[in-house]
C-alpha cells in the first residue's frame, strides 16, 4: 500500500503543512490572548469552567 | 397633563464617554427652560437626547409620551421635534427657498407653511434664492431655523440659539419662541448668552459633570444674572 | 474551585482531544492508505484538506450570518461576539483553503492559479470577509454593544447571501468555459477515497468548533474588559461635577 | 413611502444639476477610463472590439463607486445625518430616492460611454432589446446595492477605501451577468444572453427589497 514512491511528494507535504503550521499558529495565539485577557476579568464574569 | 419631558438617571454615551451621567429632568408642556454650564457639561448631548437621536445606555426617559429606551417611539418622537443646533442640516449646493420646501414638505408642510416660514425669517426678500453656500453663519442659522418652524414641531430644542444672529435675529427668534409657547410648544435652550436667555426663559437648570447641579430656584420672571450666579 | 484564568473548559479539552486523535487519523489516510488517483496520482490527496476548509469556511459564512441575524434582533452581546469570532475563525479556513487548491492545482494545471470556479469564488469569498472584519474593526469604538456594530450586523446578515449568489454566478460563468473534463480537480471519488474526505471533513468542523469556541471566549472577555471600563468612567464623570461644584 | 422617494430624489437630482459634479467630473472620468483602456491594450490587436462589454462594465463599476460617494458626501454636510433622522421622512422612501438619483445618474453615464465605446473600440450594435434590457437591470442593482452599502460606509473615517472593498465583491454578480449579457447580445445570439437577465434582475429585485427593510436601521447607526 502506498509502497511505490510518492509522486508530487513536495506538493503534498505542502498541501498540508502550511494548512496545519497556520491552524497551529493561531491557535496558540488565540489560547494565549485568551489566558492575559482572562486574568483581567472575575472568575464570576466567565461563565465557563 | 402629562410633562413635555421626563428624565431618570438617564447616561447617555458618545463613543465610550458617559456624557450625560444619570440625569433627573422634569419639563412641563408649554414651558422654556434654560440650561446653564461649562463647555463640556453634557447641554449639547442632553439637547439630542430629547430629540430621540442618542439611545439611552441607562435609566429612563420620556419625552411628548415617548419612552426614549424604546427605539421605535423614540424614531417617532423625531417627527414632532425640532432641533436647533451648531450642524444647520442644510445643502449647501441648494437655494434657501429649496432647503425650507425640501425640509418643510419632508414634515408633511404645505407651500403655505414654506412660504410663511420664509416670510417669518426674513428670508422672502434677496436672500430666496441665494445658494446656502454663499451665504453668512447668521444667515445659515436664520435659515435652518426656517426651516425648523416650517416644521411646526411640539418641541424646539435651541443650541446656543442666538449664537451668530445679529440683534434683529435676536429679536425674531425671541418673538418666534414666544409665539410657538403660545401655540403649546414647550422650549428648552442651552446658552451661554445669559442674559438673553434669560429674560426668554421661565426657569433655569445648571449642568455640570453630565449632570444637574441642584436646581437653582425658580426663576421669577426675569433674574439678574448676579443672583443666580451666586446659586451653586 | 475558581476557574483557572484561561479559555479553556472540559468541553474544549473533549472536543480538542478528540480533532488531535481525528486528525492524526486523518494523515494516516489521507497520506498512506488511501490509494493515489489514477490520473492525478498522489497529488490528489491534497484534496483531503482543500475540499473539508472550503465547506468550514462556508458554514463559518453561514454561522456569521446567523449570529447577526439574531444580534439585529436580540442585541445581545453574545450574538455580537459569535458573529466576529465566526467570520474571523472563517477568514483563517479560507485562506487555508486557497492555499491548498493552488498547490494542489500546480502539478495538473501547471500553474498556481486558474479560474476555476471554486478558487475564484473563494478568492471573493476571502475579500467579502475581509471587508466585513474591516468594517467590524472601524465600527466598535463606540461605547455600548447595543449601539455598537449597526453596519457590521448588516453586512453580516448579507454575508451568507452573497456568497451564494456569488459562488452560484462564477460557477455558471466558468461551466461555460470550462466544460467538466479531467481540467476539473474532482476525481471521481469513491470507496476509501470517499471515506477520507468523510473523514476530513468532519475532522477540520471538530477543529473549527475548537477554535470557534475559544475565540468566542476570546472575544467575550474583550467585551467583559471594555463593559468594567464604563462604571468606572461613570464615577470619574459625576466627581468632574462634585469637582465643579466646589471649586465654583 | 413612494412621495418621500420623489422628494428626496428632485433634491438630489437638483443638487446635481446645480453642482454639476456627475456630469463634468464622473462622466469625463467615464471616457479616460476608455482611453486608458485604449492605450494599455493596444488598440490594433483588435482585443477592444471583442473585450468591449467588459471594459464597459468595469468602467461602469468605477463610476458607481464614485456616484455612491458622492451621493452621501451630500447628506453627510453639516449634519445632514441628524436632519435626515428629524425630518419625518420615511427611511425606505430615502433609501429608493438615495437609489433613483443614483440610478439616473448612472443612466447618463452609461448612455455617453456606450457612444464612446462604439466609437473608441468600433463595437458593433446588435440586439439592441437585451442591451437596454440589461443596462437597466443591472443599473437597478448597482444603485441599490450601492445606496445600501453607501450608507454602512457613510460617516466612517475610512470610507474613501472601505466601500470599494465591501462593495465591489458583492457587485462582482452584476459584472458577471451583465457582461455576459452584452457579449451575447453584441455577438449576435442573444438568445444566450437572457438567462444572465435573469440573473441581473433578481440580484436587483434582492437589494431594493432589503435596502427598503434595512435602511430605517443604518439610518440609525449614530
Amino acid at each position: 500500500m502506498g509502497a511505490v514512491a510518492m509522486t508530487h511528494v513536495g506538493y503534498v507535504v505542502a498541501g498540508w503543512a502550511i494548512p496545519l503550521v497556520a491552524l497551529g499558529l493561531y491557535a496558540v495565539r488565540v489560547v494565549v490572548r485568551g489566558r492575559r485577557l482572562a486574568e483581567q476579568v472575575p472568575p464570576e464574569e466567565r461563565r465557563w469552567s | 397633563m402629562e410633562p413635555a419631558v421626563q428624565l431618570r438617571g438617564a447616561v447617555t454615551l458618545l463613543g465610550r464617554f458617559p456624557a450625560l451621567a444619570g440625569i433627573d429632568l422634569d419639563v412641563a408642556a408649554g414651558e422654556i427652560v434654560l440650561f446653564r454650564g461649562p463647555n463640556g457639561a453634557g447641554k449639547t448631548t442632553l439637547l439630542r437626547l430629547c430629540a430621540g437621536l442618542l439611545p439611552l445606555a441607562r435609566g429612563e426617559g420620556r419625552v411628548l409620551g415617548h419612552d426614549l429606551a424604546d427605539r421605535r417611539q423614540a424614531r417617532a418622537l423625531r417627527a414632532r421635534v425640532g432641533l436647533l443646533g451648531h450642524a444647520t442640516g442644510l445643502y449647501d449646493e441648494l437655494t434657501v427657498a429649496d432647503n425650507v420646501r425640501f425640509w418643510g414638505r419632508a414634515a408633511g408642510a404645505d407651500a403655505d407653511d414654506v412660504a410663511a416660514a420664509l416670510a417669518g425669517c426674513g428670508l422672502d426678500g434677496r436672500l430666496r434664492d441665494v445658494p446656502v453656500a454663499a451665504l453668512s453663519a447668521g444667515q445659515r442659522r436664520r435659515t435652518s431655523l426656517a426651516c425648523l418652524v416650517a416644521r411646526r414641531p411640539e418641541l424646539w430644542l435651541l443650541d446656543e440659539p442666538h449664537a451668530g444672529l445679529d440683534h434683529d435675529g435676536r429679536e425674531l427668534l425671541d418673538d418666534l419662541v414666544r409665539r410657538a409657547v403660545a401655540s403649546g410648544a414647550t422650549v428648552l435652550v442651552a446658552s451661554h448668552d445669559l442674559e438673553r436667555a434669560e429674560a426668554l426663559a421661565h426657569r433655569v437648570v445648571t449642568l455640570v459633570g453630565g449632570t444637574t447641579a441642584p436646581a437653582s430656584p425658580p426663576a421669577a420672571g426675569s433674574v439678574g444674572p448676579e443672583e443666580v450666579a451666586l446659586v451653586p | 474551585m475558581s476557574a483557572p484564568p484561561t479559555t479553556a473548559s472540559r468541553a474544549t479539552r473533549a472536543i480538542g482531544g478528540l480533532s488531535l486523535a481525528g486528525l492524526a487519523l486523518l494523515l494516516g489516510y489521507a497520506l498512506w492508505w488511501s490509494p493515489p488517483d489514477v490520473v492525478q496520482k498522489d497529488s490528489v490527496r491534497i484534496m483531503y484538506v482543500h475540499v473539508p476548509t472550503a465547506i468550514v469556511a462556508f458554514s463559518a459564512c453561514a454561522i456569521t450570518t446567523l449570529a447577526s441575524g439574531m444580534w439585529l434582533r436580540r442585541r445581545s452581546e453574545g450574538w455580537w461576539v459569535l458573529g466576529g469570532a465566526s467570520a474571523e475563525v472563517g477568514l483563517l479556513f479560507t485562506g487555508a483553503c486557497l492555499v491548498t487548491g493552488s498547490i494542489w492545482g500546480r502539478p495538473t494545471w501547471g500553474t498556481y492559479w486558474d479560474w476555476d470556479p471554486r478558487i475564484t469564488s473563494t478568492t471573493l469569498l476571502f475579500i467579502l470577509l475581509v471587508g466585513f472584519l474591516a468594517l467590524r474593526r472601524v465600527d466598535n469604538e463606540s461605547g455600548i454593544a447595543a449601539q455598537r456594530g449597526m453596519r457590521a450586523a448588516i453586512v453580516g446578515l448579507l454575508l451568507f447571501p452573497n456568497v451564494v449568489i456569488v459562488h452560484y454566478s462564477v460557477d455558471w460563468w466558468r461551466s461555460l468555459h470550462q466544460p467538466a473534463t479531467i481540467t476539473r480537480l474532482d476525481p471521481t471519488i469513491e470507496g476509501e477515497m470517499l471515506f477520507t474526505l468523510m473523514l476530513g471533513i468532519v475532522v477540520f468542523a471538530l477543529v473549527f468548533a475548537w477554535l470557534l469556541v475559544h475565540r468566542f471566549r476570546l472575544g467575550w472577555l474583550e467585551e467583559r474588559v471594555r463593559a468594567t471600563g464604563l462604571d468606572a468612567a461613570i464615577v470619574e464623570r459625576r466627581a468632574e461635577a462634585d469637582l465643579a461644584g466646589r471649586a465654583r | 413611502m413612494f412621495r418621500d422617494a420623489g422628494l428626496v430624489a428632485g433634491k438630489d437630482l437638483r443638487i446635481e444639476l446645480r453642482s454639476q459634479v456627475t456630469m463634468q467630473q464622473v462622466l469625463p472620468f467615464a471616457v479616460l477610463v476608455l482611453i486608458l483602456f485604449g492605450i494599455a491594450l493596444d488598440p490594433d490587436r483588435g482585443f477592444l472590439g471583442r473585450a468591449s462589454a467588459g471594459l464597459f462594465w468595469v468602467t461602469v463599476l468605477f463610476c458607481a463607486l464614485l456616484a455612491i460617494q458622492r451621493a452621501f458626501t451630500i447628506e453627510a454636510a453639516d449634519g445632514g445625518r441628524d436632519a435626515l433622522r428629524l425630518s419625518g421622512l420615511d427611511p425606505a422612501g430615502i433609501f429608493l430616492g438615495k437609489a433613483a438619483a443614483i440610478a439616473v445618474q448612472l443612466l447618463a453615464v452609461e448612455a455617453v460611454l456606450a457612444a464612446g465605446v462604439v466609437l473608441m473600440y468600433g463595437t458593433e450594435v446588435t440586439g439592441v432589446p437585451l442591451l437596454v434590457a440589461t443596462i437597466a437591470a443591472a443599473t437597478t442593482g448597482l444603485a441599490a446595492a450601492g445606496t445600501l452599502y453607501g450608507v454602512l460606509a457613510a460617516g466612517l473615517r475610512v470610507r474613501e477605501t472601505l466601500l470599494p472593498i465591501l462593495l465591489l465583491p458583492v457587485l462582482s454578480p452584476v459584472l458577471i451577468g451583465a457582461t455576459k449579457a452584452f457579449e451575447a447580445a453584441l455577438g449576435g445570439v442573444a438568445a444566450d444572453g437572457w438567462p444572465w437577465l435573469g440573473l441581473l434582475v433578481t440580484f436587483a429585485l434582492l437589494y431594493l427589497t432589503f435596502g427598503t427593510l434595512a435602511f430605517g436601521t443604518l439610518l440609525e447607526e449614530s
